[in-house]
C-alpha cells in the first residue's frame, strides 16, 4: 500500500478564477524520496500546502489526498492536526521566519513533543537537547535556551528540522528546504536531511526549483508546469531520457558546471517554446 | 468585502459633504429662527428631525453644523500635513542630531492630546473655533511627522534609492522622485484616519463649551444643549450625536477602504 | 590601467559602545580595466559591503579606495561625480531595486536625467533614443517603457535593472548576486546576457556571488572572502582548478551538481 | 546586564521628555500673548491695580525665572497657588484625582478583558459574517463619540428604566461611612461609556496583531507539527496581542484621559476633568497648568511603563541593545 495517495488534485485561487494545480495524481511509497521539481508559481508549493490541509482558506480544493489509507482531504482540522508532526511533517522555505521569534527554540522543539505525547518536563529536555544534537548543532544544552534571531540561518534550519523529525514521522514534506541558505550550508542541510530521512525510514517529497538539488535527495522525480506534471520517473532515467522538451531543456540550464566558461548557456527557450521568463 | 468600506465610506462622507454643501443655499427652515412654540417637537413631516428647547429645526441646524465639523477637519489636517510630513521626510532622509531632536520634540508633543492642547490655548486665549482648529491641526502634526519618517525610513531601506544614489541623483531630487510618490498613498490613509480624529475632537470641544459659542450652530454644542431636556425628549442630543458618529464613521471607512486599495507591493514597506 | 586598488580597507558597523561588526578586515585589491572580477563567500563574508564601497554608497572605516588612480573621497563632489558618470550597479533582488511607483521607462533614463551625470558630459543627451537602444540590447521589447515593474517577472526585472545600469554607458558594471533571487532555469538567460553585453561594450565587471560556478561562468578573476577577510585571489581557472585554501575548497564542494549521483 | 542597559536608556528618555514637556505647557500657558491679570481685573481696571495684581501672582519676575521656581515646585509637588482661591493646587486636586483614577482604573482593564477574546474571534472569522459583526460593532463604538454613547447609555437605564442615576457622584468612603452600592451605581455607567469606546479600538487593534500572526510562517510551522489552528493562533498570537495592546495603550492613554474629562462632564463626575474645565472657565491659569503637566505625566510614565514591557515581552530588543 502507498503511504501517500493524491489523485485528481485541483486547487483554485481568487473565487476559481486562477487554476494553480491541474489533476495532479501520484503516490509515495513507504521511505521513498520523491523530488517535485519546477519554476516558481508551478504550483508545487500550493501542492505540499493542499496535501498537508494548510491550503488558505481563500483556496478551493477538489480531489483525494489518503495517508495510509485515511482520507486527509476533507479531514476535520484537529484530526489532521493530530497527524501533521507526528505522521507527516513539513519543513518551509525561510528560516529566518519559520520560527516564533518570541519564544525560545527549545520550547517550540519541545512543545512538538507535548502536542501528541505524555512526557515529563525533564525527559522532555532531554528529548530536545538529543534532537538538537542530531541536527548538528554545537552545545545544544545552550542552543535550546536561545531565542531564534540568536541563531543563523542553517542553525534556524537545523532546529525547523529538529521540529520535523523530533517524532520520527513517516512523511516530510520539504518545500526548498535549502534555497535561502549559503551552498556551504545548503550541503550541510542537505547532508543531514539525507542521514536523519534514512534513519527513520522516512518518505519525503522535496520540492526544488534546482534539479541538481532534488538529484542530490530524491530516486524519483516528477516536472511540474502551469500546474500540471509533465513528466515523472527515476531520477537516472529522466535525467538520461528526459521525455518531455521543458524537462530537456531544465536538465540544460542546470549544467552550468559542464558549460564551457563565457559560452552561452543552453536556456529552456531553447527546447520549449511555451515557457516564459 | 474591502469594496464595501470604501463605497460605505465615500457614502458617508458624501453624505456629510453634500448635507454642507446644500446647506449654503437652503435648509428646510432658518438654522437660527428661535420660535418658542414649537419647542421639543419630536421627528414629524414638518421637522424631521424634531426641533430643540428654543423650536429651531434640528435638521436645519445640523446641515449648517457639517459646514463647521468639515472646516474644522479641513484645516487641521492640511495644516499637520504640510508641516509634519516635510519634517518627517527630512528626518528619515537625513539622519542627524537634528533630525533626532525633532523627532524627540515631536514624540513629546504626541504625549499632548489634541483636546489637552486646546483647553490649554483656551484657558490663555479664550474660546473660539478658530484656537480650537489650531489647537487639533498641531496637536496633529506629530502623527504626520511619525507616520511620514517611518514611511520615508522603510522606503530609503529599498534598492532603489541606492540604484538613484549611484547615479548621482541628489537627496532632494530622491526625496521628491521617489520617496514623495512611495508615502503619499499611506499619507492619505492617515490623512483619513486624521479627519475623524479631529472631528471627535472638534465636536469634544463643542460639548465641553470650548469651541463655538452657543450662537454658533455646532454638533458638540447642539449635544451639550440638548442634554439639559435629556428627561424630557433624548432627539435634541441623539440626533447630533448620529450624525458625528456618521461623519467619522465614514471617514474611518475611507481610510480602511483606502487602505485596503494601496497596491500589496506598498503595503511591504510599512 | 588600474580601474579600482583597494588599499588596507576596513569596515566595521555599530557603535563604540556596542560590539562592533567586523565586516572587512584590512582587505587589498586592484582592478585593472577590462577584467571581470568575481568577489565570492557566503552570507556576512563582507562581499556586498566591499561592493557598495566601490560603487561609493558607503564609506570605509580605514584604508583608502583608489579610483582610476585617484583617491576616491566622497565629500569631493568632483571626484565622485567620475565615479557615478562611470560606474553602475545590479542589485540582488529586482522586486526592491525598481521603484515600484515608476514606469520602466523613467526608471531606465533616471541615470541620464541625473544632474551631476549630464553636467559631466559623458553619458547620451538623447534620452528617447538611448532608452530604445538598451531595451533592445537587453532583449526587452519598446512597449516595456511605458508600463510598471511589478507587470514583469523577476527575470525581465533584472533585465530592466541591467538596461537602467548600462544605459548612462558606464565603463564598470558592479553586480551583487545578481541572478540568486532567480530560478535556475531564468538564471542561465540572464547569464548569458550579462556575458553579452560585457564582451560587446568592452565592460570591467565586478560581480559578487556566493555560487563558484556562477562566476566561473562570467568572470576571469576571482577573490574570495571569509569573515571579512580575503583568503585567495588569482585567475578564476587556477582558483576553480587548485584552490589555494581549504575555505575556497570546501565552496567549490558545496555547489550542487547534476552529476553527483548521476555520472 | 542587557535589560539593565535598555532600562536605564528609556528611563533617560523618560526624564528628557518629562522636562521638555514642563517646558511645552510652560509656554503655552505663560508666554502666549495676553495679559491674564488685565483680563481678570477687565478693561475697567487702573493700570495700578492691574500691575499689583501682576506683582501679587509674580508675573511681573523674567518667564525664565518663573520656570524655575514653578519646576523647583513640580519637584517637591507643589504645583503652585490657585489665582482664585489662593490655595495650593495640589491640596485641590487631590479629592478630584480619586474619582478621575476610579473611573480611568476601572475602564482599562474591563476593556483589556473584553478586547482579546473580540479581537481573537475577529480574525478567527474575518472571512465569515461572525467577525465582520464583531469588526462592525468595533467600529460602530470606534465612531461614536464618548459622550454620545455616555447619553445613549442615560437615556436607556436612567430615563427609560430608570436603573442608575444619570449623574453625580457619591464616594466609596462617604461621611455615612463604606457605601459600595451608591459608589457602583454612579460609576457604572461613565465606566461603561468609556470601556465601549476604548474595547472597541483595542479590539480592533488586537484583531490586526492576530491576523499579522496569521500571516506568519511561524504559524505555518506550528500548524505543521500538529497544533490545530485556533491553537496554534492562541499560543503565539496572544503575545503578539500583548504588544499591540502596549502600543495602543502607549498610543492611547492621552485620548483615555481626555475621554475621561468628557465623561466628567456628561455624569457631572467630580473629578480633574471637571476641576479643569472650571479653571479654564476663569481663567485660574496655575491650576489648568498644574493639572496639565500632571496629566502629561501620567501619559509619559505609561509610554515608559509600555516601552518596558516591549523590552521583556520582545526578547529581540533586549539583545538588540546588548
Amino acid at each position: 500500500m502507498s503511504l501517500l495517495e493524491v489523485d485528481h488534485l485541483n486547487v483554485w485561487f481568487d473565487r476559481g478564477r486562477s487554476q494553480v494545480v491541474r489533476d495532479l495524481s501520484f503516490s509515495i511509497d513507504p521511505g521513498q524520496r520523491l523530488g517535485l521539481i519546477g519554476q516558481s508559481g508551478s504550483g508545487k508549493s500550493v501542492t505540499a500546502l493542499a496535501i498537508m490541509g494548510l491550503l488558505p482558506e481563500s483556496a478551493l480544493m477538489s480531489g483525494t489526498v489518503r495517508f495510509e489509507g485515511r482520507r486527509l482531504s476533507g479531514a476535520k482540522e484537529a484530526e489532521l492536526a493530530q497527524a501533521r508532526g507526528r505522521d507527516l511533517t513539513m519543513v518551509f522555505q525561510e528560516p529566518m521566519t519559520a520560527l516564533d521569534p518570541t519564544m525560545k527554540v527549545g520550547r517550540q522543539v519541545a512543545e512538538v513533543i507535548r502536542l501528541h505525547e505524555e512526557s515529563s518536563g525533564r525527559e522532555t529536555r532531554r528529548r530536545v537537547i538529543e534532537m538538537l544534537d542530531r541536527v548538528g548543532l554545537p552545545n545544544p544544552d545552550r542552543i535550546t535556551d536561545a531565542f531564534p534571531h540568536q541563531l543563523s540561518g542553517g542553525q534556524r534550519q537545523r532546529v525547523v528540522l529538529a521540529m520535523a523529525l523530533m517524532l520520527g514521522p513517516r512523511l516530510v514534506i520539504a518545500d526548498e528546504p535549502t534555497t535561502a541558505l549559503d551552498v556551504t550550508v545548503q550541503a550541510q542541510v542537505l547532508e543531514l536531511l539525507d542521514v536523519e530521512l534514512a534513519a527513520h525510514r522516512a518518505a519525503c517529497l522535496f520540492i526544488s526549483h534546482d534539479l541538481a538539488v532534488v538529484a542530490r535527495v530524491c530516486q524519483q522525480v516528477m516536472v511540474m508546469l502551469d500546474g500540471r506534471v509533465v513528466e515523472s520517473g527515476p531520477v537516472r532515467q529522466v535525467l538520461s531520457q528526459p521525455i518531455h522538451p521543458y524537462t530537456r531543456g531544465l536538465i540544460a540550464t542546470a549544467r552550468l558546471d559542464l558549460a564551457r566558461p563565457g559560452s552561452r548557456l543552453p536556456t529552456v527557450e531553447d527546447f520549449y517554446a511555451g515557457g516564459q521568463l | 468585502m474591502r469594496r464595501l468600506s470604501l463605497i460605505m465610506g465615500l457614502a458617508l462622507v458624501g453624505l456629510v459633504v453634500a448635507a454642507a454643501a446644500v446647506s449654503l443655499v437652503w435648509t428646510p427652515y432658518d438654522p437660527n429662527l428661535v420660535r418658542p412654540p414649537d419647542r421639543l417637537l419630536g421627528p414629524s413631516w414638518s421637522h424631521w428631525l424634531g426641533t430643540d428647547r428654543m423650536g429651531i429645526d434640528l435638521l436645519s441646524r445640523l446641515m449648517v453644523g457639517s459646514r463647521t465639523t468639515l472646516m474644522v477637519g479641513v484645516i487641521a489636517v492640511c495644516l499637520a500635513i504640510v508641516v509634519g510630513v516635510p519634517l518627517g521626510l527630512v528626518s528619515g532622509i537625513r539622519r542627524g542630531w537634528l533630525s533626532q531632536l525633532l523627532l524627540r520634540v515631536s514624540d513629546i508633543m504626541f504625549a499632548l492630546p489634541a483636546l489637552l492642547l486646546a483647553i490649554l490655548l483656551v484657558a490663555v486665549r479664550g474660546a473660539s473655533v478658530a484656537t480650537a482648529t489650531w489647537a487639533i491641526g498641531i496637536a496633529t502634526v506629530p502623527v504626520f511627522v511619525r507616520m511620514a519618517h517611518a514611511a520615508t525610513l522603510s522606503v530609503m531601506a529599498q534598492d532603489f534609492i541606492d540604484a538613484a544614489r549611484s547615479c548621482g541623483t541628489s537627496s532632494a531630487a530622491i526625496a521628491l522622485r521617489h520617496v514623495l510618490p512611495n508615502i503619499a498613498p499611506i499619507v492619505g490613509v492617515q490623512a483619513s484616519a486624521s479627519f475623524s480624529s479631529a472631528i471627535l475632537a472638534e465636536a469634544g470641544l463643542s460639548y465641553l463649551g470650548l469651541a463655538a459659542p452657543a450662537t454658533t450652530p455646532t454638533w458638540g454644542r447642539m449635544m451639550r444643549d440638548g442634554q439639559v431636556d435629556l428627561f424630557l425628549t433624548a432627539w435634541p442630543a441623539l440626533a447630533p450625536g448620529l450624525a458625528i458618529a456618521v461623519a467619522v464613521l465614514g471617514f474611518n471607512l475611507l481610510g480602511d477602504g483606502l487602505r485596503d486599495q494601496l497596491d500589496p507591493r506598498l503595503r511591504e514597506f510599512r | 590601467m588600474s580601474v579600482f586598488v583597494v588599499e588596507q580597507v576596513s569596515r566595521r558597523f555599530g557603535r563604540r559602545s556596542s560590539r562592533p561588526v567586523q565586516a572587512l578586515d584590512r582587505v587589498d585589491l586592484a582592478i585593472e580595466a577590462g577584467q571581470r572580477w568575481g568577489v565570492v563567500g557566503e552570507s556576512g563574508s563582507g562581499k556586498t559591503t566591499l561592493l557598495r564601497l566601490l560603487a561609493g554608497l558607503d564609506r570605509p572605516s580605514a584604508g583608502q579606495i583608489r579610483f582610476q588612480d585617484r583617491p576616491l573621497d566622497l565629500a569631493d563632489r568632483s571626484s565622485l561625480t567620475r565615479l557615478r558618470a562611470s560606474v553602475q550597479l545590479v542589485f540582488q533582488d529586482p522586486q526592491s531595486s525598481l521603484d515600484p511607483r515608476m514606469r520602466v521607462g523613467s526608471i531606465i533614463t533616471e541615470p541620464l536625467r541625473s544632474g551631476p551625470l549630464r553636467r559631466s558630459g559623458q553619458v547620451p543627451t538623447d534620452v528617447k533614443a538611448r532608452l530604445n537602444e538598451v531595451l533592445e540590447a537587453v532583449g526587452l521589447p519598446q512597449a516595456a517603457a511605458r508600463r510598471y515593474p511589478h507587470e514583469f517577472s523577476g527575470g525581465q526585472r533584472q533585465r530592466i535593472a541591467i538596461a537602467r545600469a548600462l544605459a548612462p554607458k558606464p565603463d564598470i558594471l558592479l553586480a551583487d548576486e545578481p541572478v540568486s533571487a532567480l530560478d535556475v532555469s531564468v538564471r542561465a538567460q540572464v547569464l548569458n546576457l550579462i556575458n553579452d553585453l560585457v564582451a560587446d561594450m568592452g565592460l570591467t565587471l565586478v560581480m559578487v556571488s556566493h555560487d563558484l560556478t556562477v562566476v566561473r561562468h562570467v568572470c576571469d578573476h576571482v577573490a574570495v572572502l571569509k569573515a571579512g577577510r580575503l583568503v585567495e585571489t588569482g585567475p578564476v581557472d587556477q582558483v576553480y582548478r587548485r584552490p589555494a585554501s581549504d575555505y575556497t575548497a570546501a565552496l567549490l564542494a558545496a555547489v550542487p551538481r547534476l552529476g553527483d549521483r548521476w555520472d | 546586564m542587557a535589560i539593565a542597559q535598555a532600562i536605564a536608556r528609556r528611563v533617560g528618555v523618560f526624564v528628557l521628555s518629562l522636562l521638555g514637556a514642563t517646558v511645552v505647557v510652560f509656554l503655552i500657558v505663560q508666554a502666549l500673548p495676553g495679559d491674564v491679570a488685565q483680563a481678570t481685573l477687565g478693561m475697567g481696571a487702573t493700570p495700578e491695580q492691574v500691575e499689583a495684581l501682576r506683582q501679587r501672582w509674580g508675573l511681573d519676575r523674567p518667564a525664565l525665572v518663573r520656570y524655575g521656581s514653578w519646576l523647583l515646585g513640580l519637584a517637591q509637588g507643589d504645583l503652585g497657588q490657585s489665582y482664585l482661591t489662593g490655595q495650593s493646587v495640589s491640596g485641590q486636586i487631590a479629592p478630584r484625582l480619586a474619582v478621575t483614577c476610579w473611573l480611568v482604573g476601572l475602564s482599562m482593564p474591563i476593556a483589556v478583558l473584553a478586547s482579546v477574546p473580540a479581537g481573537l474571534a475577529a480574525a478567527m472569522w474575518r472571512r465569515r459574517w461572525q467577525g465582520a459583526v464583531i469588526s462592525s460593532l468595533s467600529q460602530i463604538g470606534m465612531a461614536a463619540p464618548v459622550f454620545f454613547t455616555g447619553i445613549v447609555l442615560v437615556v436607556v437605564f436612567s430615563v427609560r428604566l430608570g436603573w442608575l442615576p444619570a449623574n453625580g457622584y457619591e464616594p466609596l468612603l462617604g461621611p455615612g461611612g463604606l457605601d459600595l452600592a451608591g459608589w457602583a451605581s454612579h460609576l457604572v455607567l461613565p465606566v461603561l461609556s468609556l470601556v465601549i469606546v476604548q474595547a472597541s479600538l483595542l479590539s480592533r487593534y488586537v484583531r490586526n496583531g492576530f491576523v499579522e500572526v496569521l500571516a506568519e510562517d511561524y504559524l505555518r510551522t506550528a500548524r505543521a507539527v500538529g497544533w490545530t489552528k485556533w491553537r496554534a493562533l492562541v499560543r503565539h498570537g496572544l503575545r503578539n496581542a500583548a504588544l499591540s495592546i502596549v502600543t495602543v495603550i502607549a498610543l492611547q492613554i492621552g485620548a483615555m484621559l481626555v475621554g475621561a474629562i468628557i465623561v466628567e462632564q456628561v455624569f457631572a463626575l467630580p473629578g480633574l476633568g471637571s476641576m479643569l474645565l472650571q479653571a479654564v472657565a476663569s481663567r485660574d491659569l496655575p491650576v489648568v497648568q498644574g493639572i496639565a503637566v500632571l496629566l502629561v505625566v501620567v501619559v509619559l510614565a505609561i509610554s515608559l511603563a509600555a516601552d518596558l514591557a516591549y523590552v521583556v515581552i520582545d526578547p529581540r530588543l533586549r539583545s538588540r541593545e546588548a
